[in-house]
């Protein structure tokens, strides 16, 4: 199995305000893990700070063996564009998409790649396949839709190019328990040689059992998976 | 309504219009209030005064006098208006957005760099060019030409076609091309364009490169009536800048209305012969005002909300 | 070019300098002569930078033949905003503090800040202000204002001086009125509406010869004549008269209204394509425009003279108002200060130019006691040799021409393209 | 070899100001007029080492206030007219200015029409003078109501429109006035300015040195009387209100702070003082011209603050200071002088966050910002502390107390071995070795916050999950993971092996 993603000694934070705290992780192929824990602990930080998209960083994240980490304290966001054209997806949390948009056209922002944009209008058929409920609604305005189908639009959206490595981040947060559970179901089925995904939740239960691998978050570490494993 | 009132209206909102859409977009997309468009203005003109210094004998060996030359030298003066306006842009980008985009506030302190921007420029033109207006070839010929039995001015009716034509592409290019929807991502969501695979840096330059466009046509063209002068820039600057507050910032078919309105308006304000050419700015800014305690967010603006409520 | 002509002007300076330094080492500190100029203002710029290429060119020429008493003149030029008066007053409190011997100005908008500063430092000032403004301002207290001298007349005499012009024309039988209408086109500046009260008075008082035909207001900028060739052509008046100020802008007007003429009507331009990029602008729309001015450059043998030095030493297209006027200036302060003898004695030099009578390129200065300005030919005398005349031009072949009044005219008035 | 060690200064006392008293006499202090403020802020405290009684100065402003407005007022009545001029006209902008930071930086109102307000008051007060024959010291006070009126007037759609909209539409008003003005017929004559303004500087003196000087005096009271203004509405209560508001409108107004009655408030309140300047301004130069509307002026004015930072009145006047030197000292420059303003407006606006004052604070913040960025990146969770980190400390028993913890953990990880679990997995009660015990004490002990316990599921009675306590009343735990325990002693041992590995890992 090769290794997506491989995170040594990476700490992170906003200012003076630590968040993460000399992680170590990784993910392997085809693999999908569950990040579980409370809010404010460091979850959408490690998600981010992936993304470089935290206020200061530092410590090892490479990507399919190339770097994209590396020690950082201003111009969050400059790298990111870069890192999505490697291959990671991020899906934020809540509802950062372009609410002016319509559905065809958010779901058209995620083809970054030349494939993907020469092939968008297929792209999006597959999404609204996994996304049935998207189907009818392409014309409409982001802004005016539901929660549940926004988080559709933006998971859509990670989906529309050949990313190796996804970063769901609360696909649930907000959301009716169904339409929750309905979003998950979805992330769930989609194929999983040569990509890797890895889930932020706070509800354990929901992914209990769906995931390979389960990674406790907690005051900015990890937990569980290491070490009840390691040691017993 | 006479019919000269309604091309002179129609002539006032197409370069008007220009200016606000630049203005407009630029605001919606980068987030600045661009106080240099008028310096932007000023200089596209003197570049195309320059160019046409030199192409003037050049095409005049090479084509003669005919249609041919006149054809090839209005595509030279758009051209270098065109490509002026842009490379002023490019400017703007370098000075005025990239080293201050990421801090705070950085609306206030972008409106400040371009207006330091323009006062310099104004001062350099000033020292460069002397104070002499300058003339700019007419591209259009001085004659007229009858449409539908209504007699028009030539640069009259290519001012308004080279507009409609050129504010179409724009549009079109915004609503359809890959930049566009680029583009359209960041106004909405810059975060949200970074996690889609937009570098905000990179898109904001084609943004500033546009709109320098825009106001180097609109030189262009407005100087087929008047003349390149340093401070030539100043009243299409307010103008460009209160219309497209009338039209609600960032909405471009605000703008497009808000031209079209404010264009009439001085058009019919002029030709009312108690009123008179004295009260048409006058006139101008009460509308604005006025439409602005009305509607605070303009004629358009919904975006702008969209904008407002994500920041919230 | 402007940066080069500033240059050669500056290399000018210092080697005429360095000259007279050989010469008089030693001898004496240079004449200073102050003068504002307008350079990084929005308005003004043109004028004043004529001004003072007049001034260098005469510093020149007197420095040349040995100064004034032996003493070198040399300039001080400050940067002045004519539009505010803390502008205004910063200036000329810089020009009295550097301890110039005269200020000599194109003109300023405001011209009480102005007055007063040279007037607390007593120091002579001499002016083109063409304003009645200033002229009130020297009666309400001719003493304070005793060494400030306005080297031209009135800017009333536009008016009354432009309908003098057309019944002459008309008596000569060079042209005929299609009928005895005239269209005003007025500017709202202080200028521009004195000239067109002037002007309805002097209407008013031609006893049915003239009438008005139309009123119109513009205000600066304008972007479109097209607005105002409507009203014109609505009016069809047999004369019209734009009276507005900036060049520029009355090229503009000359480009719209040779595409839609109103037929045989006499177009008078005022002063505005006095100033050099009229022609340049206009690029041959102007031909057939009259326009006057009661303070230009003679096209006789000493103006002429004085026309090729200065295009020799400044190449294009010539100003011919402020250039004549700051070249005149100092020659008036030069022949003021020879009889005075000290410079520094303010009051004496004030007496001297009081008592002037010199006649310089832009006609013969004496100035009228109760005003302290100068004379106007043929609206205030009838000695072509007493005044400054009011000269009217007419664009003929690209080329201004004098056609009025008649010891000086260099051609005949001819019709205009839009005349049958 | 002797290990060298690196002494830290701290504090920075020596900079500091003191006076010490001998605490018998009474303190006597003034007030600020009209508020509850003192001149000057000291603060009484016994010295901890000498036990001494010693005043310390709070703040260091006032006294550079006094100092630089005493040398202003001292040096310039021996300079030059034209630096005399320069001086009053520096202290007539500075004036504006300082009322236009009233504006932007209390009121929180973006306002470009403040030149406009000044020459609306000073046509009004000018115009009743030459028209009306008011004497000239009524002129102030119509002046002060036509600021109070235009102010009202402004005032009404700022409620309406925010930020940068309302910034763009006086843009627009500005040029109404200037427009109005211009075309007025009756001010035809002029070019629209009224002329002959009657003024507290005798005519015989205008110009001339005695007027200057008056005329100068007259703009370092404006100026006094503005800061004091300033310093009135700023630290007094419509301030404090705003300041509540500045950062949180919804909370503010939740807790009953009427923010934009205290806005217009202030709006109104540097409006009249405008109004005032207008008509000083009309009096010192005896007239009043449209440039006052122009947006050349506007734009330098703009400039000048921008130089010295928005929101302060003291980089309100160091801008002012700055830009009027340039444009009216250094007239000899030409138009140079006009591209040097806007070199630093660019270079101020690209480097600094809010101007020259704002520098020496930005500066701090930096530092102070790459510091705890460094520290951050060092220390760890109850880690010991940084030697810089230690300055920041108030109390030194913490930072004894974090390195007695760690070096504790550190003896106690020693105790971690493969054998220990085991003993732990085979009898979490009872009797331990003493390795053990040590260990399982230290645990014990820990902080009651993220604290493990073990919570019997409710539907299952042999089934355990584990749970960290929050430490906060009212606050659930929450699960750890979602691993089951099918006995009580198995969720003893997850909780130790939970706790070895935090052990472990900090």
């Amino acid at each position: 199995m090769h290794e997506i993603l491989k995170i040594e000694g990476l700490s992170a934070g906003y200012g003076p305000l630590r968040v993460l705290h000399e992680i170590d992780f990784s993910v392997q192929e085809g693999e999908r893990i569950g990040l579980v824990g409370l809010n404010g602990h460091g979850k959408s930080t490690l998600m981010r700070s992936v993304m470089s998209l935290v206020g200061w960083q530092n410590g090892s994240i490479r990507f399919k063996g190339q770097e994209i980490g590396g020690a950082r304290s201003t111009g969050a966001g400059r790298r990111t564009h870069a890192i999505v054209q490697l291959g990671v997806a991020l899906t934020p949390q809540g509802d950062a998409i372009f609410p002016g948009m319509t559905v065809a056209q958010h779901l058209d922002c995620g083809a970054h790649s030349k494939l993907a944009w020469r092939q968008r209008a297929q792209r999006r058929d597959a999404v609204m396949d996994i996304f049935p409920p998207l189907r009818k609604l392409e014309s409409a305005l982001v802004g005016t839709l539901s929660g549940g189908e926004r988080r559709m639009v933006s998971v859509g959206r990670a989906l529309m190019t050949e990313a190796s490595l996804y970063l769901i981040d609360e696909p649930s947060l907000g959301l009716a328990p169904k339409i929750s559970k309905a979003v998950l179901e979805a992330l769930f089925a989609l194929p999983k040689a040569g990509k890797a995904m890895v889930i932020a939740e706070q509800n354990v239960a929901l992914l209990a059992g769906r995931v390979d691998r389960m990674v406790g978050m907690h005051a900015g570490r990890l937990r569980g998976d290491v070490g009840h494993v390691a040691l017993s | 309504m006479s019919t000269v009132t309604l091309i002179h209206g129609l002539n006032l909102a197409a370069i008007y219009g220009l200016m606000a859409i630049g203005i407009s977009i630029l605001w919606s997309s980068v987030g600045m209030i661009n106080m240099a468009h008028g310096a932007t203005f000023a200089a596209s003109g003197y570049a195309a005064w320059q160019v046409s210094l030199i192409a003037q004998p050049l095409i005049a060996a090479w084509l003669g006098t005919g249609l041919d030359a006149s054809i090839a030298m209005g595509a030279t003066m758009i051209a270098s208006g065109l490509g002026a306006g842009a490379i002023f842009g490019g400017l703007i980008f370098l000075l005025a957005y990239l080293p201050i985009h990421e801090k705070a506030n950085f609306a206030v302190r972008s409106l400040i760099v371009t207006l330091a921007i323009n006062l310099a420029t104004v001062q350099l033109l000033l020292y460069f060019f002397g104070p002499r207006q300058r003339a700019l070839p007419k591209i259009f010929g001085l004659g007229r030409t009858e449409i539908l039995g209504i007699p028009i001015r030539n640069d009259q009716l290519g001012t308004i076609v080279a507009t409609a034509l050129l504010m179409l592409v724009v549009v079109i290019w915004l609503k359809r091309s890959r930049k566009g929807l680029e583009i359209t991502a960041m106004m909405q969501n810059p975060e949200g364009a970074v996690l889609s695979g937009i570098s905000v840096r990179w898109t904001a330059l084609p943004v500033t490169m546009l709109t320098g466009a825009l106001a180097g046509l609109a030189a262009i063209l407005l100087s087929q009536t008047v003349f390149v002068s340093p401070t030539a820039g100043a009243l299409p600057l307010i103008k460009g800048l209160t219309i497209a507050l009338l039209g609600g910032l960032g909405s471009i078919p605000g703008a497009i209305m808000g031209a079209i309105l404010i264009g009439f308006l001085e058009a019919i304000v002029g030709s009312i012969s108690f009123l008179g050419q004295r009260y048409v700015l006058f006139s101008q800014f009460l509308f604005i005002i006025t439409v602005l305690i009305i509607r605070p967010r303009g004629l358009g603006g919904l975006l702008d909300q969209t904008r407002e409520s994500r920041n919230a | 070019m402007m940066t080069q002509s500033r240059r050669t002007f500056l290399l000018s300076t210092v080697a005429a300098a360095t000259l007279a330094f050989s010469q008089v080492a030693f001898a004496q500190d240079p004449i200073l002569i102050g003068v504002p100029s307008a350079q990084s203002g929005p308005v003004g710029i043109a004028d004043h930078q004529d001004w003072l290429n007049g001034v260098s060119l005469a510093i020149e020429e007197i420095n040349g033949a040995g100064g004034v008493n032996g003493r070198m003149l040399d300039t001080k030029v400050v940067d002045i905003d004519i539009l505010s008066p803390e502008g205004t007053i910063a200036a000329f409190q810089n020009l009295t503090e550097s301890g110039v011997h005269a200020i000599a100005s194109a003109f300023v908008l405001i011209p009480q800040p102005a007055m007063d500063t040279a007037a607390a430092a007593g120091v002579p000032y001499v002016h083109g202000n063409t304003q009645t403004a200033s002229l009130d301002l020297f009666k309400s207290d001719p003493e304070k204002y005793r060494n400030i001298f306005q080297l031209d007349v009135a800017e009333t005499w536009y008016g009354s001086g432009f309908i003098k012009f057309i019944s002459d024309l008309k008596q000569s039988g060079k042209w005929t009125p299609k009928n005895n209408k005239v269209h005003i086109v007025q500017e709202q500046i202080a200028y521009t509406q004195v000239i067109s009260k002037a002007t309805q008075e002097a209407i008013a008082a031609s006893g049915g010869e003239w009438e008005i035909g139309a009123i119109t207001d513009i205000q600066f900028p304008v972007q479109d004549w097209s607005p105002i060739i409507a009203a014109l052509k609505a009016t069809d008046a047999g004369v019209i008269m734009i009276d507005h100020w900036v060049a520029a802008e009355l090229a503009a007007f000359t480009q719209t209204y040779v595409g839609d003429p109103v037929e045989d009507a006499l177009v008078y331009l005022q002063y505005g394509p006095s100033q050099p990029e009229f022609l340049d602008l206009a690029a041959g729309a102007g031909e057939g425009f009259v326009w006057g001015t009661v303070y230009g450059v003679y096209a006789d043998e000493k103006g002429s003279a004085f026309r090729e030095t200065y295009k020799a030493k400044y190449p294009g297209t010539m100003g011919v108002v402020y250039t004549g006027g700051g070249y005149d200036a100092v020659y008036v302060l030069a022949e003021a200060w020879k009889k005075a003898g000290d410079p520094s004695d303010f009051n004496a030099v004030g007496d001297a130019i009081r008592a002037t009578s010199f006649r310089g390129v832009n006609g013969a200065y004496t100035f009228l006691p109760e005003t302290q300005s100068g004379v106007s030919y043929p609206n205030m005398t009838d000695d072509p040799e007493a005044g400054q005349a009011h000269l009217f031009f007419q664009v003929q072949n690209g080329e201004h021409k004098i056609i009025a009044p008649a010891p000086f005219i260099e051609a005949e008035f001819q019709k205009a393209p839009w005349m049958n | 070899m002797p290990e060298m060690k690196k002494l830290y200064e701290i504090g920075n006392r020596p900079r500091e100001i003191f006076l010490s008293p001998d605490g018998e006499t009474p303190t006597r202090r003034s007030r600020v007029p009209f508020t509850r403020r003192h001149w000057l802020k000291w603060r009484s405290r016994y010295n901890p080492k000498s036990l001494k009684l010693e005043k310390r100065l709070e703040d260091k402003k006032p006294l550079w206030w006094m100092l630089s407005l005493g040398l202003l007022l001292l040096v310039t009545p021996f300079l030059g007219n034209s630096a005399l001029t320069v001086a009053s006209i520096f202290c007539m902008f500075a004036a504006i200015n300082v009322l236009w930071t009233l504006i932007i930086g209390t009121a929180g109102i973006f306002s470009l029409a403040t030149l406009a307000v000044v020459g609306v008051s000073g046509y009004a007060a000018a115009a009743f003078n030459v028209y009306l024959g008011v004497p000239w010291p009524f002129m102030f006070v119509i002046g002060c109501l036509t600021g109070l009126v235009a102010g009202g007037v402004l005032a009404l759609p700022s409620t309406r429109l925010d930020g940068l909209y309302f910034a763009l539409l006086t843009l627009g008003i500005v040029e109404i006035c200037r427009v109005f003005v211009q075309q007025l017929k009756s001010l035809g004559a002029t070019n629209g300015s009224i002329n002959q303004v009657d003024s507290f500087i005798p005519s015989d003196w205008f110009l001339q040195r005695e007027g200057l000087l008056l005329g100068f005096f007259g703009a370092f009271a404006l100026l006094l009387g503005a800061l004091l203004l300033f310093k009135l509405v700023n630290s007094e209560r419509l301030g404090m209100l705003l300041q509540t508001a500045r950062d949180e409108e919804a909370f503010a107004e939740a807790i009953g702070i009427d923010y934009r009655r205290a806005r217009l408030m202030v709006f109104m309140i540097s409006s009249a003082g405008l109004g005032i300047i207008g008509a000083f301004y009309a009096m010192y130069y005896r007239s009043i011209s449209p440039s006052i509307f122009s947006l050349d002026q506007l734009l330098l004015l703009f400039a000048m603050i921008v130089i010295g930072g928005i929101g302060r009145a003291d980089g309100a006047v160091l801008g002012t200071a700055i830009v009027v030197l340039i444009d009216k000292g250094l007239l000899d420059l030409g138009p140079v002088r006009i591209l040097i303003v806007a070199a630093i407006m660019l270079l101020v606006t690209l480097l600094t966050n809010n101007g020259l004052v704002g520098a020496r604070e930005q500066f701090r913040n930096y530092r102070n910002r790459k510091k705890s960025e460094a520290r951050a990146r060092r220390t760890e969770k109850g880690g010991e502390v940084m030697p810089e980190e230690a300055t920041d400390m108030p109390d030194k028993q913490e930072i004894f107390y974090r390195r007695f913890n760690k070096r504790l953990r550190d003896e106690l990880k020693l105790l971690i071995t493969p054998e220990l679990i085991e003993e732990h997995r085979r009898k979490p009660l009872g009797r331990h070795s003493d390795a053990l015990s040590r260990v399982l004490n230290y645990f014990r002990r820990s902080e009651m916050p993220d604290k493990y316990a073990i919570l019997r599921q409710p539907e299952n009675f042999n089934h355990y999950k584990i749970v960290a306590l929050s430490g906060e009343r009212g606050a659930p735990p929450r699960l750890v993971d979602d691993r089951l325990y099918e006995s009580i002693d198995e969720a003893y041992h997850a909780v130790f092996l939970l706790r070895v590995n935090d052990l472990l890992e900090s």
